[in-house]
């Protein structure tokens, strides 16, 4: 873990209320793995205010370029909006435990809002990984609306098939996003495939990813948003109860194993 | 070239900078990130007899110049932090080739012997670095806990004498702020025999989310640390300095240097940086060269002797 | 419509917004960039027997998140305030044709006997617009003055007892908040005959400037006000409602609608407004419109439904 | 006294660390008098920053413009060097209680560093008054460098002669401000010509200037410039000793009568 001033090279809209803002920081784009984040300083807050959690959304080791997809939630976010492209900010990381790579079986992703963030890093780290023969990820994104379903142009370029959710309809399937993943998972389980569950999201749908995982019996990580002090472990502000008691999600997670987790 | 070695009482310290308890976890959580060399002394977290879970989430809130927490002590018991974290920090700096700064052991109890006996564990267990006990008595989170303790003058010289009984390492006391007058517990302190106190905790405090109509934090209440708390802690420091000859490690906003060398001119031999270090694990190296800075421009040749030397007109 | 008037015990406010005492002079001097309409009451600054010069310059510190001052309660004696201020208030509001807010009368002295004396000579003398006296037993910048008594519940009780006393005006008392615990205090007001209290007054605190190594401020220490305090005012406002049934006027770093709100729903009847006027005069009608827009999107039809409506799980 | 919303017209540099600011302010324009100031909420500075109190150097009632000349100390002043043309910002004004227009005599003004600013009002003001016919007003300037010595060619389009004294002698009389001053009032006593003195800068300064008021018997307008917290006579924070008491800067004076100064 470091504290790198990094560049923003760009900061890009994503449609209502989200961004994706590019930095280059070396040092974390080069030690970077999925579902790890970075603790982001932003520049015009006052100096007592609290850093940012962000997911890292995408890293490249040769560019240097870390990327992270974020959402317009309150003033630290609407503070963050303002950084201009060429502006310097101190970021931590990268932060915390990630997912695993090695999955047995079709890699099942469900994200939800800007929860979509780790799971492209994710997705592509696999693809790398496997050098793209199938099984390959598979998305399922949910949202309120069509605004929130985002990178789909990512995915795709990345060759991950998307599933959408909306609640209103607007988009895909209406519903949660667990109406186009049990489809999907009966599918599976008709065909007797392994898969193995990756969730990042709102706290509900996170829970029914993690009850699927239990009831097929298959391996769910689990990435938890917690509010944080430190990002490194050293406040205990952050904790999510498992199985071996209160752990931190900022180091003995975000993503915690399906069966760890005590909701 | 500033001496920066400074003396809280029997502890020796190679800088007069600390970490402070709560803050800095168990001492090396942020390496990679914080100069340790600028440190003397790393303050961990408070332990007990027994593991501790603390509170339920969410246990902070962000507020105008500094946060809010509540979140309860939650920590290993004594055994585990000597078998794990201890070692933990002691081959952490075998890697850096740094030499550890000094490990201030935070504890507090359920009842006066309790800490007695956590604080006898950890004087006896041998590890060359930790070379003082930080007695919490006033942490407002926990009810059962620190806090009666520290807000009766009696009990707290019962606790202080009875814990410094037979002990064989260095006893700091960490007092509340939330006081008329803090003179009457740093004679508790003295007359108790501890050998150095420390100000100030976090002042009571609470957050409430309006628009669910309860309070933010799952605890109700919690304790205001960061910038806010500073001149408050600053006045503190210095009615404890002329109230005792007890040396003081003060903490309470330290956001720059100038509110580390305030706290020295009012009175303390070192200082703790605390929530500072959660925004800016820079802040460490930063107020480090504001002291010598200071010191070297207004012709300190050792940072020992800013303790105290405020100006005073009769 | 949301019907904005409150009652702080007996004194019926038209608003629940009022302005600290020291913050807002005589009660005159901010017409032009105050909206009046907003206030249902003024307090004016700490009246005692006879005149008094305050302390020595500079008087006041800028730090972050508010301010330090030591003004020393610089005054008028209550003679020269009824002669003077107080029909100057009349007048000026006779102009508007806005009706004057209630004018709370904050007084001090140096002898139990002494606030009796004030308190008296202003229950007696006939000023309509004069609906309450506060007794300021917690300034921290006046060694002689309230300093004694508003920390110790015992004399606390006997000054609120002895002025309360064939008082023909109801008696708010403004506490002390570097207290352990708020509520003996709170309870030696209610046993006293205590109509309402008010929370709370500055944190005792000290600015150093380093460069001249004196402190900032000439009184070398004074109390801090602004954002800085709010949390902690708040959670001695939750803790002052549960201990008793006395009406609370809170204040403390009110500084946007929701730190009103806040006090509210932690157990105030009605608020006050200081530090943040000096920055923003606006604020009062801010915080105003931030209240109403509150209680219609919430369903509350009366401002003084908020008094206490923190949901607190078992 | 009013809180008024003023846009920023210019911002315009006056040599080190000095700036002029000129402000759309109409009611705060036209009820201003020499001597009087406003307190300006800085932009940047958080919600809990205390206003800065700055003399009016220029108010003009037809167009609507208040003009400040503010030199750059500490924090607010640095962020209001920041303010750009267009922006708006909170000003109360015009507070306290300024210079006397009539005077017996020849107007000496004497102005260290930006005390020259409420200075080139006044004179203005009274040379509008007596419609140009002498005994105009005479500035005589003190700074510790060349760099300090303000706004020379405002008072020479006024046709106010100004004289120059600094502490490097690298402008005019080598020394303060009383240098010249004092040759002039050696003048002017021995043609028996009456005179008014008028003075605003460092502490020093100001003694000295009052100090010749009362040796010579003559009238002496001394502003102070004291911390304020609230500007309006409110708070008690700017107290200036005076015969009559603790006074205060804000809303008694900032401008004294020597003779009442107590130092
Ligand atoms: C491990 C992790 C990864 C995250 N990844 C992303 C991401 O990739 N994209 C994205 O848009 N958001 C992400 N978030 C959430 C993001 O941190 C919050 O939306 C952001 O902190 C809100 O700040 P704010 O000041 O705008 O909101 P405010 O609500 O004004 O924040 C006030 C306080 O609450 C805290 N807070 C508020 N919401 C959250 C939250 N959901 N999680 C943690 N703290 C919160 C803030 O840190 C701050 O202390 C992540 C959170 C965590 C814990
Ligand atoms: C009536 C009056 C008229 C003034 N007119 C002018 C003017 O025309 N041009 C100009 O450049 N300056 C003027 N000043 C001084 C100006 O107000 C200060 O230079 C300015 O407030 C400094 O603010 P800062 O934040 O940059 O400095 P800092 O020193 O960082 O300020 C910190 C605190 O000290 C206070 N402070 C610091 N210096 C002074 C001071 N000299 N007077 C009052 N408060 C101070 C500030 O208000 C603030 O609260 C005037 C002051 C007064 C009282
Ligand atoms: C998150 C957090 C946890 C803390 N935990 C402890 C603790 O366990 N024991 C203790 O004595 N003080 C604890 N404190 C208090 C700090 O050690 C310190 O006294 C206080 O925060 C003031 O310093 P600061 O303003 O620099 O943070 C804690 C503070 C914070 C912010
Ligand atoms: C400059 C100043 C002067 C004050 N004078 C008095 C006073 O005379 N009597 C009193 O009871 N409180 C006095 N107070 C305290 C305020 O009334 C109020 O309790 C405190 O400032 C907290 O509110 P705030 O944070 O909104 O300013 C003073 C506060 C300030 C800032
Ligand atoms: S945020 Fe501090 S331990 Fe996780
Ligand atoms: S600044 Fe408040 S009275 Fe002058």
């Amino acid at each position: 873990m470091l504290d790198e001033k990094s560049k923003v090279i760009e900061h890009a809209d994503r449609g209502e209320g989200y961004r994706l803002l590019a930095l280059y920081s070396p040092q974390i784009a080069s030690a970077a793995m999925p579902g790890q984040f970075v603790h982001v300083k932003v520049p015009a807050l006052e100096a007592s205010a609290l850093r940012r959690p962000f997911s890292i959304f995408d890293a490249d080791a040769e560019t240097g370029t870390v990327r992270l997809l974020y959402k317009r939630v309150g003033r630290g976010t609407a503070a963050l909006n303002a950084v201009k492209p060429g502006e310097e900010l101190f970021m931590e990381g990268p932060l915390g435990k990630g997912f695993p790579l090695e999955c047995t079986g079709v890699p099942l992703m469900a994200g939800g809002g800007y929860g979509v963030a780790p799971l492209y890093f994710l997705a592509k780290k696999i693809m790398a990984l496997k050098g793209g023969v199938p099984p390959s990820p598979e998305l399922f994104v949910g949202g309120r609306t069509k605004a929130d379903i985002l990178a789909r142009n990512d995915f795709a370029a990345l060759g991950v098939p998307v599933a959408v959710a909306t609640n209103d309809g607007s988009d895909g399937d209406k519903g949660f996003v667990t109406v186009p993943l049990d489809r999907r998972i009966a599918a599976l389980k008709a065909e007797n495939e392994p898969f193995t569950l990756y969730a990042c999201g709102p706290d509900g749908m996170l829970k029914a990813v993690a009850d699927r995982a239990l009831e097929s019996g298959t391996d769910g990580w689990i990435s938890m948003d917690r509010h944080m002090i430190c990002g490194v472990g050293a406040c205990y502000a952050c904790i999510q109860k498992t199985t071996s008691g209160n752990a931190r999600c900022c180091i003995d997670g975000p993503v915690f194993a399906a069966k760890e987790l005590v909701w | 070239m500033v001496d920066m070695c400074v003396d809280l009482g029997p502890v020796r310290l190679a800088t007069p900078l600390a970490t402070a308890s709560g803050t800095f976890g168990y001492g090396t959580e942020y390496m990679g990130a914080v100069d340790y060399s600028c440190l003397g002394a790393v303050t961990v977290k408070g332990i007990r007899l027994d593991a501790w879970p603390g509170n339920p989430m969410p246990r902070h809130a962000e507020v105008p110049g500094g946060m809010v927490n509540a979140i309860g002590l939650q920590g290993p018991g004594v055994g585990m932090f000597l078998n794990h974290y201890a070692p933990l920090y002691e081959t952490a700096f075998e890697q850096t080739g740094i030499k550890p700064p000094a490990m201030i052991v935070n504890i507090w109890g359920g009842t006066v012997e309790e800490y007695a006996e956590v604080a006898h564990i950890v004087a006896g267990s041998g590890f060359s670095f930790i070379k003082a006990i930080e007695c919490n008595v006033s942490c407002p989170n926990v009810k059962s806990g620190g806090h009666t303790f520290g807000h009766d003058p009696m009990i707290l010289n019962r606790l202080v004498s009875t814990v410094r009984k037979d002990l064989e390492m260095p006893l700091i006391v960490k007092l509340a702020p939330n006081v008329p007058d803090i003179t009457p517990y740093v004679k508790a302190c003295e007359d108790g025999g501890a050998d150095a106190i420390s100000l100030i905790n976090t002042i009571p405090a609470m957050v409430i989310d309006i628009e669910r109509r309860k309070p933010a934090i799952a605890n109700k209440t919690g304790g205001l640390s960061g910038r806010a708390i500073h001149p408050a802690a600053v006045k503190l420091v210095y009615d404890a300095h002329r109230a005792s000859k007890l040396p003081i490690l003060a903490m309470g906003g330290i956001y720059e240097a100038k509110d580390a060398i305030e706290f020295m001119l009012a009175g303390a031999s070192a200082v703790a940086l605390g929530s500072a270090i959660f925004s800016n694990p820079g802040v460490v190296r930063e107020v480090y060269d504001g002291i010598t800075e200071y010191c070297s421009r207004h012709g300190f040749t050792a940072v020992r002797e800013l303790t105290g030397a405020l100006e005073i007109d009769a």
